[in-house]
């Protein structure tokens, strides 16, 4: 598969200010040095705890976020360079989804000229010509066009989604980026919305980014799969390799948390002691050692590096 | 492919097809139902109405000076609400004084609100620079004594209405730009603005058509209540003998010079103060009511 | 403490004081600094000067001079002091006092010239060439030409004998330190609040008998009648007309009148069309109700005024050309003057100031009148301050038709009216003449009076000059203003001044 | 804490300046000469010119703004062309009571203020609420000097139980004397305040009310007293504070017409005639005051949210 | 066993413009002493007002309950009490806990505050003794440095941290009866073990009884004991909660458990029920469920099915249950 787009030690420090003159006093890290490649027609699924940089690593790489250091290489360029006005072209090809299907779109706005912005944002085709393309793409997503004339609050969470997913879907874009987009949902209707990204990902060969927190959603989605802790990617392997021998402690106790609708399947759960720590001053060396039950005395202090311990999946951990 | 969601979803829109509507007619469609906005915005017409026809209606001549008929209590015959202390028929005055004082109140509003919310669209928008420079401006002027700011201009530019106008429209500038910066604020953050960005829209188009509509709710309050105090700042300006030019019959005029006839015949002052008051409450209820109605959230 | 004096105030309790409700706070105590009505109502019975106005009238009467000579020539001044007058820090009254009051105020390098600003010294001592402590009880003051008002200016404020030594300890603080030689001495000054002037038991002239004066500023006028009628303030200033009857009725408040030096008036452009014909301010003249104005609107509060000097200052001339209201005769005149449908001018009025009575509704008034005979009047308001920088302009940078002024006469003295008022000389910026009136005729008689040492010879020619200027109308002059004063009846034997200035020494109460 | 403070104490410097070249350019940029006024009408234009230069007035403007500001800084605010007195020591004793005045209205403003606006809120759309909402629009709408009078006639000449104007009976200075002086004046300055921060206070706490902490405090069982006056208003009231902290600046600059009618001895007439007579340093040196307390009035404010509101750490 | 609360026909109306629109209509359920009953359903099913109902804690001027409707606790009827005889049941024998911990604390008031107000709106005891049992309460819900976090305010909590808060409020004067109201939706899902976890283990140890809402169906499968499942304000399947993992009946139920992605079973594609739960105002006849169920019958659409007892506690209210139907049909 072709390599679409390329991220390369990637990072985003929000500065954390204070003293008399506000001066910056020290860097939340919210995304730490993290690199990745997307393939063409792909789906690589991010999960993570809450506040371990997902939205911030998705924001960057979109550029919505200046990212502090890093390139984002798409088309052979790195975006990071382009200004504010030069990135507008690149905006067609790149898309995102958000994670709340309620603040995503603005209350105050028709759908249909919610659907339509992206066109008239790029003054793309006529107003006809608009009113068309939108009427094929609400039909896509499964909306009928007489909601076309409504406001947001008319509709259901699941309706919205849609809705957001049409407004990334009229520019032909190559790659999304979807930010939690089925977090929100009631499982019905979440699987309704993941059986249409994927019906969306065939029929326009879409390369998707995928953001969520719940490893079934990432599992059932993906062919790839990453996993983030504090900022950075703890492991990154094929789908059916991670879930069958996720080799990262993290990874490990991540699954055996999830509940299982099963009530006769009795796992063995791993409970992790204590809280995600705050990722404004994270602990030394690795990362989630305050946390791991195979923690060694190096694991404190030095930092594990993300390494390919078999074909495709990497792992950043001291037991590799 | 087909679409994923079958037609069963269609049959429960069925109720709620209706015709092509702006965003205004459908506001109207739920104004309609509030009959406290109603009154109020049918109180407001028929002052409107009054005034815009005064000169076609049965009225006194508003500044004709009658020396022998002064301070004629309300009921009097030929002056239904008397007459003030140069004997002119106050019917009338307070009618044709509504004609200035209502235009006072909006056009004072209107500069502030104009002014103010560029101001703080800009500073809530763009932030850092901007906020800082513009915001300590805001604090400069707030700082100030309103009294003082609005007495200075008036010494400077001269006393009249116009420039009362103006005086009392400079102090309003910082609220309204406090107003919106603080929406401007919560509402840049908002996923929609994020989204927004993502498409690719300029700033222009995100403030113009996403963050200034969003911000009108707290400005439609903010504004129905204004109209009010600008009339009443006027009325202060003209207690210390800075506002209107005579004989024009301005509500805040009127009340202050009023004032002196006070024991001898309270309703010189009495009634411009009734007018001020129904107009806040006019459109304080049609405020209330468009608040609602612009909201699509309220059906 | 018990606060139930609060409401009840001093005069319940019979206290030997007097409160006097004054219109706004005095902007200070030293004599030669006042420059407002607030100020020398409240300070003046603290000083005496070398001469003083008799009771009622601006004839002139021995003070701290016992006696004076002036030399043929009328460039010498002589004056007699009295002997074993004493200041109130009990330093004596002297010639050296005498000469140091005068040039603190006109001499730039006097060492105590910067101890204030002197808005009269140029009025009151623009003659004076210098002054001579001869011995500790003659001071001979030498003038620059023959100047017949200038023994009425002597009894001015601005002429107040102060204690040199006070000034040299407070310098410029004496303002809220005050020391003269007055009735009443100093005690305290809580600014906003109030002044409290207490008796001086040693006063040359007798001890008075009200113990304490306490001056209060009530800016509102309804607040102040409201205390007044409450009985919380024993003397009261600037009754707004539409309340006088009801005072009048009251028993308990006693109504002091009596017509004031002071004019009120409405100045044409007489250099400019339309206004530079004759005809035309004539016609003006004869549209205008001034008896509505002065009954309506003043409830009586002032006097319809002929001429632009009261009948209370002497000269006066009852005998001149009198417009009385006639629409008729106005249209008329203004047909001849080539305006027979009236024509449209611009009249500047102030929002208030001091002796403007109450401008915008007269403005109101005169503008309904002439409505009447075709002559539409645009009303334009100031500020005080910006309209006075409007209207004292040189001729040619006026642009006003109309406008409105009035003046109050200090010294008693025609001169004080007429010179100032209509002398061709006296065009602004030089001085008051805002109407730009020349007549050389006029210009004649009134620079003769100056000169002139006879008062009968004088009291001629003013009388030929008011005669001159009436006919030709470069005003229309509406009022003399009343001073009114209210005093609970408590208050025995106040007499009123037509200086205004408040005159407690004699006062007594029951 | 103290780091913020000190930050927001620096963060006052360009505010306060900002303030000084306004006001300084607003009173010598307006027409209007003080000797002219000073010497009435009849001055002559040689002694306006002799008391110009007395004044320092014939200086280039730059000149005289950085010999003002560079005085102020040592302590000489000049002296009141208008009143002849040192402008500190004036404008601080008449600025005390402006003071008092304000603090007296601020606290009636804030108690009926906000009873009215809990009520208002705990009764949403009954008959009470509107009708509160109905008086406060009518407390909005009242002429502060119109009120003024009416109280004077009605509570001072009528019925006689509170004195009429100033701040001391003649010749006193008691403390009580004073609080009796105080209340219709207070009142008069009150009633706009008051109706806007009951109007606050009615929305923030119709917010709140919708809380889900709300529903948890319910849910333990506690009385409704304890609900609204401690979970909902410790809640409601930092909005409310932030208007509360508004109004301050309002009526320390709004009591002129309140002072005059009452004849109060505040900064009030003081400010208004200084600026007519065009008495550059008393009214630079009023602004001054005025702006200085206003801001230190809202950094007070902003450290009280700290303690209403504990999320916010001034760390 | 007894029935510790039994809830009887409950029907719940909301006011809206100016009719009273039924949005639960009369659901009926019981929960034994020491039970963990779980209530699933999707949002806007009406799991939260029904626990508000319970708590007699619904707006008054917005809501009303069914005439018919009876919640019986220990026997006495809830809905009868006075509001100062329910305020004293609140909080004392039954207590509840948000679903999101960050705004069910209140911001402005410190930890222990919220705590001791607790036992003091219901007991008279000395300040002393208040904050010991605080404390106690707060250590046992696992919070280490419980001391310092008295003086503490929510904010300078983790999310899990005032989760547990939540919990020990709830169980300081050890209610019969818990309400959970998705205790874990807000919290990550190592978060979400430890509190579940933890509830669990309360529960065992003090034998309070538990409701657990929640829509989470693998959440019910780990820890409750009984399910019932609720559609659009009814109630469409009650059992325990082996039965109804391994043999759901209800077409909705099926539908859930197929629209689940799970670790275990690999799909391809979701099983989604088609279109959305229908508005309060816009139920549609008959079977609520009837328009988005795949083996939907004309009857569905006319006739609401009663809840059908199949035995061993397992009931369901769908017309392919219901004997005289199938005679029919
Ligand atoms: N604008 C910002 N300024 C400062 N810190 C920020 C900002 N945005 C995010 N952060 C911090 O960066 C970290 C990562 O945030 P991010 O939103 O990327 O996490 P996330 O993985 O998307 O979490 P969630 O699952 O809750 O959406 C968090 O600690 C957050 O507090
Ligand atoms: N105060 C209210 N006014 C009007 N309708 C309400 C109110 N509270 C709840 N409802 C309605 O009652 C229905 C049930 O709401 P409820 O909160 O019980 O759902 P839920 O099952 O708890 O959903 P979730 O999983 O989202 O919490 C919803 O349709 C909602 O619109
Ligand atoms: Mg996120
Ligand atoms: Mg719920």
């Amino acid at each position: 598969m072709a390599e679409l787009l390329q991220v390369r030690n990637l990072k985003k420090y929000y500065p954390v200010k204070s003293g008399v003159l506000q001066r910056t006093t020290g860097y939340v890290k919210a995304v730490d040095d993290v690199s990745f490649t997307l393939h063409e027609g792909e789906s690589l699924g991010l999960v993570g705890e809450s506040g371990c940089g997902k939205s911030t690593l998705g924001r960057t790489v979109l550029q919505l976020i200046k990212p502090t250091a890093g390139e984002v290489v798409y088309d052979d360029k790195n975006l990071s360079d382009l200004s504010f006005r030069e990135m507008k072209p690149y905006r067609k090809e790149l898309q995102m989804i958000f994670q709340d299907p309620y603040a995503s779109l603005n209350s105050r706005k028709k759908i249909s000229n919610i659907v339509t912005e992206p066109l008239r944002i790029h003054k793309i085709s006529t107003i006809k010509e608009r009113e068309e393309k939108m009427e094929e793409i609400l039909e896509k997503v499964g909306l009928n066009r007489a909601f076309a004339d409504r406001y947001p609050h008319e509709f259901s969470g699941g309706q919205r989604q849609r809705i957001g997913i049409a407004r990334a879907l009229m520019l032909n874009p190559k790659l999304i980026i979807a930010d939690e987009p089925v977090s929100a949902l009631d499982v019905s209707i979440q699987a309704q919305v993941l059986n249409l990204l994927q019906d969306l990902q065939e029929e326009f060969n879409l390369t998707y980014l995928f953001i969520a927190h719940d490893l079934s959603v990432v599992k059932h989605i993906s062919t790839r799969v990453g996993v983030m802790y504090l900022g950075r990617m703890a492991e990154l392997a094929p789908k059916n390799a991670l879930y069958k021998e996720p080799l990262h402690p993290y990874t490990q106790a991540l699954m055996s948390a999830v509940p299982v609708p099963n009530p006769l399947i009795k796992r063995e759960r791993i409970i992790l002691k204590g809280d995600v720590p705050s990722p404004q001053n994270p602990p030394s060396g690795c990362a989630f050692h305050t946390r791991c039950s195979a923690c060694m005395a190096i694991c404190k202090e030095q930092r594990p590096e993300l390494k390919e311990v078999q074909k495709d999946h990497f792992v950043a951990c001291h037991l590799y | 492919m087909e679409p994923v969601i079958q037609n069963q979803e269609i049959p429960s829109i069925k109720p709620k097809q209706k015709a092509k509507q702006g965003p205004w007619g459908m506001a109207w469609k739920v104004f309609k139902k509030d009959k406290a906005a109603v009154a109020g915005l049918i109180l407001l017409a028929i002052m409107m109405v009054a005034m815009a026809l005064a000169p076609f209606l049965p009225f006194a001549d508003p500044n004709e000076v009658d020396l022998t008929n002064r301070l004629k209590p309300v009921g009097t015959e030929g002056h239904v609400l008397g007459t003030d202390h140069l004997g002119r028929d106050m019917l009338s005055r307070i009618i044709y004084g509504g004609r200035v004082s209502i235009i006072v109140g909006i056009i004072a509003v209107t500069i502030a609100l104009v002014i103010g919310s560029a101001l703080g669209l800009i500073a809530g928008y763009f932030r850092n620079f901007y906020d800082t420079v513009i915001m300590r401006f805001m604090d400069i002027l707030m700082a100030f004594p309103y009294v003082l700011l609005a007495i200075a201009i008036i010494a400077a530019l001269g006393p009249g209405l116009m420039n009362t106008m103006i005086a009392v429209s400079i102090v309003g500038i910082p609220y309204y730009a406090r107003i919106v910066r603080g929406s401007t604020l919560s509402f840049r953050e908002m996923e929609f603005v994020l989204a927004e960005r993502a498409l690719g829209a300029g700033h222009l188009h995100i403030i113009f058509h996403h963050i200034l509509p969003n911000c009108l709710p707290p400005i439609i309050v903010a504004v129905s209540l204004d109209v009010g105090w600008m009339i009443l700042a006027a009325a202060g300006m003209s207690f210390l003998g800075l506002g209107a030019q005579p004989p024009l019959a301005e509500w805040g005029v009127m009340l202050s010079e009023g004032q002196e006839f006070i024991r001898v015949a309270p309703h010189v002052s009495l009634l411009p103060g009734f007018a001020i008051f129904l107009v806040v409450l006019a459109l304080n209820l049609v405020g209330d009511g468009l608040r609602d109605a612009l909201d699509p959230k309220s059906k | 403490n018990d606060s139930s004096s609060g409401s009840s105030g001093g005069s319940a309790e019979e206290k030997n004081n007097l409160i006097i409700g004054l219109e706004a706070e005095p902007t200070s105590l030293d004599a030669h600094q006042i420059s407002d009505y607030n100020s020398s109502r409240a300070a003046m019975e603290i000083y005496d000067q070398l001469v003083q106005f008799k009771d009622e009238s601006t004839e002139l009467e021995p003070d701290l001079a016992e006696k004076w000579d002036v030399s043929d020539d009328g460039l010498e001044y002589t004056f007699h002091l009295k002997k074993d007058v004493k200041f109130h820090d009990g330093t004596p009254l002297n010639a050296e006092a005498v000469k140091f009051s005068i040039e603190r105020q006109t001499d730039p390098n006097h060492p105590f010239h910067d101890t204030g600003t002197y808005a009269y010294a140029e009025f009151t001592f623009g003659q004076v060439a210098s002054v001579e402590a001869v011995d500790e009880h003659t001071v001979k003051i030498t003038l620059t030409e023959p100047f017949a008002p200038f023994l009425g200016n002597m009894a001015m404020h601005a002429a107040s004998i102060v204690s040199p030594a006070a000034v040299e300890e407070h310098g410029a603080d004496f303002t809220k330190n005050p020391v003269g030689t007055g009735p009443y001495k100093f005690t305290s000054w809580s600014p906003g609040v109030e002044i409290i002037l207490e008796k001086n038991d040693e006063y040359f002239k007798g001890a008075p008998s009200v113990e304490q004066l306490i001056f209060k500023p009530i800016t509102e006028a309804q607040t102040r009648l409201a205390e007044l009628e409450a009985g919380n303030i024993d003397v009261m200033v600037n009754i707004p007309p539409d309340d006088l009857e009801r005072l009048r009725g009251n028993e308990d408040i006693t109504m002091n009148e009596q017509a004031g030096m002071h004019v009120w008036w409405t100045a044409f452009n007489t250099q400019r069309a339309p206004f530079d014909n004759v005809k035309v301010r004539q016609a003006v003249n004869y549209a205008i109700n001034k008896e509505a104005i002065v009954d309506g609107i003043l409830q009586g509060s002032g006097e319809i005024a002929n001429s632009p000097l009261p009948p209370t200052v002497w000269g006066h001339n009852p005998n001149v050309t009198n417009y009385d209201f006639d629409l008729e005769k106005a249209k008329e005149l203004l047909a001849e003057a080539g305006h027979p449908d009236g024509f449209k001018v611009t009249y500047w009025v102030p929002e208030s100031g001091s002796g403007m009575q109450q401008p915008q509704a007269m403005a109101a008034a005169i503008q309904s009148d002439l409505a009447k005979i075709g002559v539409e009047v645009e009303i334009q308001t100031l500020e005080w301050g910006a309209y006075l920088d409007k209207v004292f302009v040189p001729a040619d940078q006026n642009d006003m038709d109309m406008h409105q002024m009035s003046w109050i006469g200090d010294n008693g003295d025609p001169d004080n009216f007429l010179y100032i008022l209509f002398s061709g000389a006296q065009w602004p910026t030089a001085g008051f003449n805002d109407s730009y009136y020349k007549n050389e005729e006029v210009d004649e008689l009134l620079a003769k009076a100056r000169v002139t040492k006879d008062k009968a010879e004088r009291t001629k020619m003013y009388e030929e000059a008011q005669e001159i200027i009436m006919s030709e109308a470069p005003w229309i002059v509406v009022d003399h203003e009343k001073q009114i004063i209210a005093t609970s009846s408590r208050v025995k034997d106040f007499k009123l001044h037509p200086t205004g200035v408040f005159r407690f020494a004699n006062v007594n109460i029951e | 804490m103290a780091s913020y403070i000190l930050r927001r104490l620096f963060g006052l410097v360009p505010v306060l300046f900002g303030v000084t070249v306004l006001v300084f350019s607003i009173m010598h940029l307006s027409p209007g000469d003080p000797a002219k006024i000073i010497l009435g009408p009849k001055a002559t234009e040689a002694s306006i010119a002799k008391l110009n230069t007395q004044l320092g007035l014939d200086q280039p403007l730059h000149t005289q703004y950085i010999t003002w500001i560079g005085n102020v800084f040592q302590g000489d605010w000049g002296r009141s062309i208008q009143m002849k007195m040192e402008v500190l020591p004036l404008v601080a004793e008449r600025f005390t009571a402006t003071f008092i005045l304000t603090l007296a209205s601020i606290i009636i403003a804030s108690v009926f203020g906000i009873g009215a606006g809990i009520i208002s809120a705990y009764k949403k759309y009954s008959w009470l609420d509107r009708s509160m909402m109905f008086m406060v629009l009518i407390g909005f709408c009242l002429p502060v000097f119109w009120l003024g009078l009416l109280l004077q006639i009605v509570f001072g000449l009528n019925l006689d139980w509170l004195p009429i104007s100033g701040m001391y009976s003649a010749g006193q200075d008691g403390f009580w004397d004073m609080i009796r002086h105080l209340i219709l004046p207070a009142i008069a300055l009150s009633a706009g305040a008051g109706a806007i921060i009951a109007r606050m206070t009615r929305s923030s706490m119709v917010e709140v009310f919708s809380q889900d902490y709300i529903r948890t405090a319910r849910s333990k069982g506690l009385k409704e007293k304890n609900v609204v006056l401690i979970h909902a208003l410790k809640n409601a009231f930092i909005p409310v504070l932030t208007v509360i902290g508004m109004q301050i600046g309002f009526l320390l600059a709004g009591a002129v017409l309140v002072e005059m009618v009452f004849a109060w001895p505040g900064i009030g007439t003081l400010m208004v005639n200084g600026i007519l007579a065009r008495d550059f340093p008393l009214v630079q040196g009023v602004i001054l005051f005025v702006a200085t307390t206003y801001v230190a009035i809202n950094l007070l404010i902003d450290i009280l949210y700290a303690i209403f509101d504990p999320r916010i750490s001034y760390k | 066993m007894t029935a510790l609360l039994e809830v009887k026909d409950l029907e719940i109306k909301f006011r809206k413009d100016k009719e009273m629109i039924s949005t639960v209509g009369e659901i009926s359920f019981a929960v034994n002493e020491g039970e963990m009953l779980g209530i699933v359903g999707e949002s806007g099913c009406g799991k939260s007002v029904t626990s508000l109902a319970i708590m007699g804690l619904l707006p008054k001027e917005m809501s009303q309950i069914g005439r018919n409707s009876d919640i019986l606790f220990n026997g006495t009827s809830l809905t009868k009490l006075s509001d100062a005889d329910y305020r004293r049941v609140r909080g004392k024998d039954i207590s509840m806990i948000f679903q999101d911990p960050m705004t069910s604390l209140n911001p402005v008031l410190t930890i222990g505050y919220q705590m001791k107000e607790m036992i003091l709106a219901h007991e008279k005891v000395s300040k002393r003794e208040c904050w010991t049992r605080s404390v106690e309460m707060l250590k046992k819900v696992g919070i280490p440095r419980a001391e310092q976090i008295m003086d503490e305010y929510p904010h300078q909590l983790s999310g899990g941290m005032r989760q547990r808060v939540m919990i020990a409020i709830a169980l300081t004067l050890q209610p019969k009866l818990l309400i959970a109201d998705e205790p874990t939706t807000a919290l990550d899902v190592t978060i979400q073990a430890q509190i579940l976890d933890l509830i669990k283990e309360i529960q065992r140890e003090s034998n309070t009884a538990v409701i657990l809402i929640t829509h989470d169906l693998g959440v019910v499968a780990e820890v409750c004991d009984r399910v019932v499942v609720m559609y659009a304000g009814k109630v469409v399947e009650e059992a325990p909660v082996k039965e109804l993992f391994v043999d759901p009946k209800h077409p909705y139920t099926k539908g859930l458990l197929g629209s689940m992605p799970t670790l275990i079973n690999d799909q391809n594609r979701l099983n989604a029920i088609p279109g959305s739960v229908p508005l309060p105002e816009e139920m549609p006849q008959g079977c609520r469920f009837a328009p988005r169920c795949s083996q939907a019958m004309p009857h569905c659409y006319t006739a609401e099915p009663p809840l059908v007892s199949l035995g061993n506690s397992h009931a369901t209210s769908c017309w392919l249950y219901d004997k005289e139907e199938q005679k029919y049909g």
